[in-house]
């Protein structure tokens, strides 16, 4: 006991011995950190919106005008089984009608060679995110042509693939570039650490030859390293929090709409950045200690 | 007791040591000499197994430091008190926790580590020192540290390699008296010099080395 | 100039015996190079993909059926006059019936109302990229509609606003983003090289009790900083060059598309980062030795 | 000519040396002795411009070191030639290129550098060290190589702080005859050392130090 306490006191020295060497190694970190965690903060407002934006995406079923109530009833019940369906909404011949007309606007006049409305009803359907993938909704298409009363379904089959592929292409993107930054930023800090341990390779070898045992000469370097990537997590949560607030206030002037989706992570994760910066360094102060030989 | 037979240490296939024979007895105070390069302070590392030997055997306290397992090392070291050459103070540190460093590594507690390294540092006459950084002394304040290091913990076997190289005659008298005593209370002493007015006339052991040979052995 | 070499050649020895430490210096560099050129790659991309994009836009001039031959010659003329328009093309009624066709696809039998063909003929205009912006089309959309015979005059509002702000939210993000990333790295590139030159404050007191004059002492260090920043430069470019090519190459089985767009800097470009790095290096190497006084 | 002219140095409040006056004449050969701590070094330190006075003033070639500017520093310097106690040799480097050093320092040329540092190198017996590093040396071979780097650019001072701490006499006494030889050249030669033996009996100017006062001054 009366020894850790003096080996904690002993991190606690060194690290304050040589403050400025040791703070460049925490803001080196916490920069590391912060840029990890603003990638992850980017990739999880994109993704949020993406999530919003495919919400809104769905099939149209086109009803025949002379559909009947049982075929309508078939259809329907048929929804209700499909659990990949969220939510099903009834268009009639007349709602259509409007729509098309707010759509067109001041070329409303197209409608004008019409006699009776042109327009069937139809039923819209919003589906699960997991459900949006081209395949699955073209099968889910055709099965629901086969019904009697269907004219036609439709669905953004283009614009379905380019959100597919983009949604896809933003996923290789982020695992690559994340996992790139990722061992970056493990070897920036390991690297650092190394350096920094470097210089002390001398009163290593004193210790050693003085009799001290592995974890005497270890614990420390292992506290100093725990204490630089604690302060670096911190550091880099703080930051990442003012980075955050000033960028949405700042792009709010020039797109208002972002104050709604632009979101930070829940209080829950911030924990994660103190102790995963400690954790990391911990592992790199390991490696950068090395073996110790007698 | 400490045992070398026929020990050879090589540096880029040169001898630092060949052929070295020796035994020295438990509670002896044994002096080594011989110009510089000879390999006195060689023959101290292979003691306290910061070197390992090339050829032969090194026996300290009945163990082979050639075999000793690595974990094993720290226990032999911390019976041992050394006086570096160059001294190897910790620059980070002050004197006073320089030489509780080596009550540390032994787990003794806080207090009575206080006592006794206040109790070394008053009998050397380094107390105004005590919160000093080691940069910040001279080069005999230094060496006087050093030395507080290597009895502080009262060793069973005490290696002193040039003690008194930066030190006036006044303190090295005071330092060999020292040493004296510690020896008195039975503690192996072994002293590596170039200064022969430490041994000369004392009746104790010397063993003259040059060239890495055991050239000579004297009781003055 | 013997002195220069011999600097040359301590700086040359200096590296390498300690060359475990300068090479974890250099990979931490070269990681951040890696890290910033990465982006400003992913940027330049981003970029290029928008400009095809926007390159697709325009405005659509509906004209009367009724339109006589001097009216269409008055805005014709006017579209020369406006440098902002790239190209003009000139869809007839019967072009415009074949497209809508096209478009509405399997829904096609709601043409079928039609007595004659109810769409009118129009100019689309394509516009230079710098002009698109929401106010000035808007400006232009108007003074087109006071013209004589001009039934309407449309353009993808909404489409155009959202581009827009995606398109400032993007330079937002990369101009804030892309600067703490260069200030962080030139902290890294500084904070490295620091810590590094650290160990050697006895080495330069040591050079300095000797007699030795600032630049002499300084001169081994700028190079030795110079040679880290070049190989970290180097490496750099070649690791970028190398995930470039696979990422493109794992991309295009899902993309097959990104063969055609993707772009890697151009030739004239590859010193930047080699000699980018050395400089970085070189400032950081100054700042980190400091001031030397007697 | 060095004159220092009422002279104090303090650190932390403490005098490391106070109202030291003393003339050194251009081409002596003076011995500083006096116990640890007693300020020797710092002496040493005022005349190379390591240290500036906290009062009064030492001139050296008649520069008033107090008043140098920090871009005369380095020419003061390569004046004057010094052996550290603690050696301060630069690890990464052999002992040639350690020796080399101080004749880089000058912009000579590297074959005239060779020649010299072969010579100087020979003269003290220390050839077949050349391409050590420090660290692979033994402590009296270091101070060799300290003592060669001091004397190589041939300086008009040679400040030599305890050059025979680690040495066994016969090397001690090769040493001071070498440096003997240098000073009959014209080489003002200042010696601070515990070491009685190197000036007891031969007639040179000895400053006893103490506490930082000059305590007695004899022509032994
Ligand atoms: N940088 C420093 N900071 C604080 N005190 C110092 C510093 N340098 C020297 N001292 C103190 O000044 C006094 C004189 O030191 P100095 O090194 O001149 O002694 P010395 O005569 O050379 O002794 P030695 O023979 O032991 O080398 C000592 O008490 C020492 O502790
Ligand atoms: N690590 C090493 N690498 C290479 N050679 C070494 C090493 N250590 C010692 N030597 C050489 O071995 C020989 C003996 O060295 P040692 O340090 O034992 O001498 P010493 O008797 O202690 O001398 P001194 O009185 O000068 O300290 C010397 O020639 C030295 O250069
Ligand atoms: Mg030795
Ligand atoms: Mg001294």
């Amino acid at each position: 006991m009366n020894t850790l306490t003096y080996l904690f006191q002993t991190a606690v020295k060194n690290f304050w011995s040589e403050k400025r060497i040791n703070l460049l190694t925490v803001l080196t970190i916490a920069v590391g950190l912060l840029i990890i965690s603003a990638f992850a903060l980017i990739t999880l407002n994109i993704d949020l919106t993406l999530k919003n934006w495919s919400g809104g995406f769905g099939l149209v079923v086109y009803l025949k005008d002379n559909i009947s109530a049982e075929e309508e009833g078939l259809i329907k019940n048929h929804f209700k089984k499909d659990t990949d369906i969220t939510s099903v909404n009834y268009i009639t011949k007349e709602q259509a009608l409007k729509e098309l007309r707010q759509t067109l606007g001041s070329a409303t006049h197209l409608l004008e060679g019409f006699e009776s409305n042109p327009l069937p009803a139809s039923f819209e359907l919003k589906l699960k995110r997991e459900s949006l993938t081209p395949a699955g909704i073209k099968e889910k298409a055709e099965r629901l042509k086969q019904f009697q009363g269907v004219e036609d379904v439709q669905y953004g089959e283009k614009w379905l693939a380019s959100m597919d592929s983009l949604s896809k292409g933003l996923k290789v993107l982020t695992v690559s570039l994340g996992s790139i930054i990722l061992i970056a930023l493990a070897f920036v800090t390991y690297s650092t650490i190394k350096i920094l341990f470097y210089r002390r390779a001398d009163e290593i070898d004193t210790m050693k030859l003085l009799g001290a045992s592995r974890s005497f000469i270890r614990l420390p370097f292992l506290m100093e390293g725990l204490f630089i990537g604690l302060s670096s997590g911190i550091i880099a949560l703080s930051a990442l929090f003012g980075i955050y607030a000033v960028t949405t206030a700042k792009t709010a002037e020039l797109i208002p709409s972002i104050k709604s989706f632009a979101v930070f992570f829940p209080p829950a994760a911030y924990p994660v950045l103190p102790l995963g910066g400690a954790l990391m360094s911990l592992i790199g102060s390991l490696f950068a200690i090395g073996r110790i030989k007698y | 007791m400490i045992q070398f037979s026929d020990v050879s240490k090589f540096y880029d296939n040169e001898a630092a040591l060949s052929d070295i024979t020796l035994t020295i007895e438990k509670g002896e105070h044994i002096y080594i000499t011989g110009p510089s390069g000879a390999g006195k302070t060689t023959l101290l590392k292979l003691i306290y197994a910061a070197e390992r030997p090339d050829k032969g055997t090194v026996s300290v306290a009945g163990q082979d430091t050639g075999k000793l397992k690595q974990g094993a090392v720290p226990f032999l070291r911390r019976t041992i008190g050394v006086v570096f050459q160059d001294f190897r103070l910790l620059p980070n540190v002050t004197v006073f926790d320089n030489i509780a460093l080596a009550l540390r590594i032994h787990g003794i507690d806080s207090k009575e580590i206080k006592e006794n390294v206040n109790d070394v540092l008053a009998s050397i006459g380094m107390k105004h020192k005590a919160h000093e950084f080691p940069r910040h002394l001279s080069g005999g304040e230094q060496q006087m540290a050093a030395i507080a290091r290597a009895i502080v913990s009262k060793p069973n076997v005490l290696l002193a390699d040039e003690p008194t190289g930066n030190l006036d005659p006044g303190t090295a008298d005071t330092i060999i008296k020292l040493f004296r005593e510690i020896n008195l209370r039975g503690t192996t002493l072994i002293i590596a010099t170039h200064h022969d007015a430490l041994f000369k006339n004392t009746g104790h052991r010397v063993i003259y080395l040059k060239e890495g040979k055991i050239e000579k052995e004297t009781k003055d």
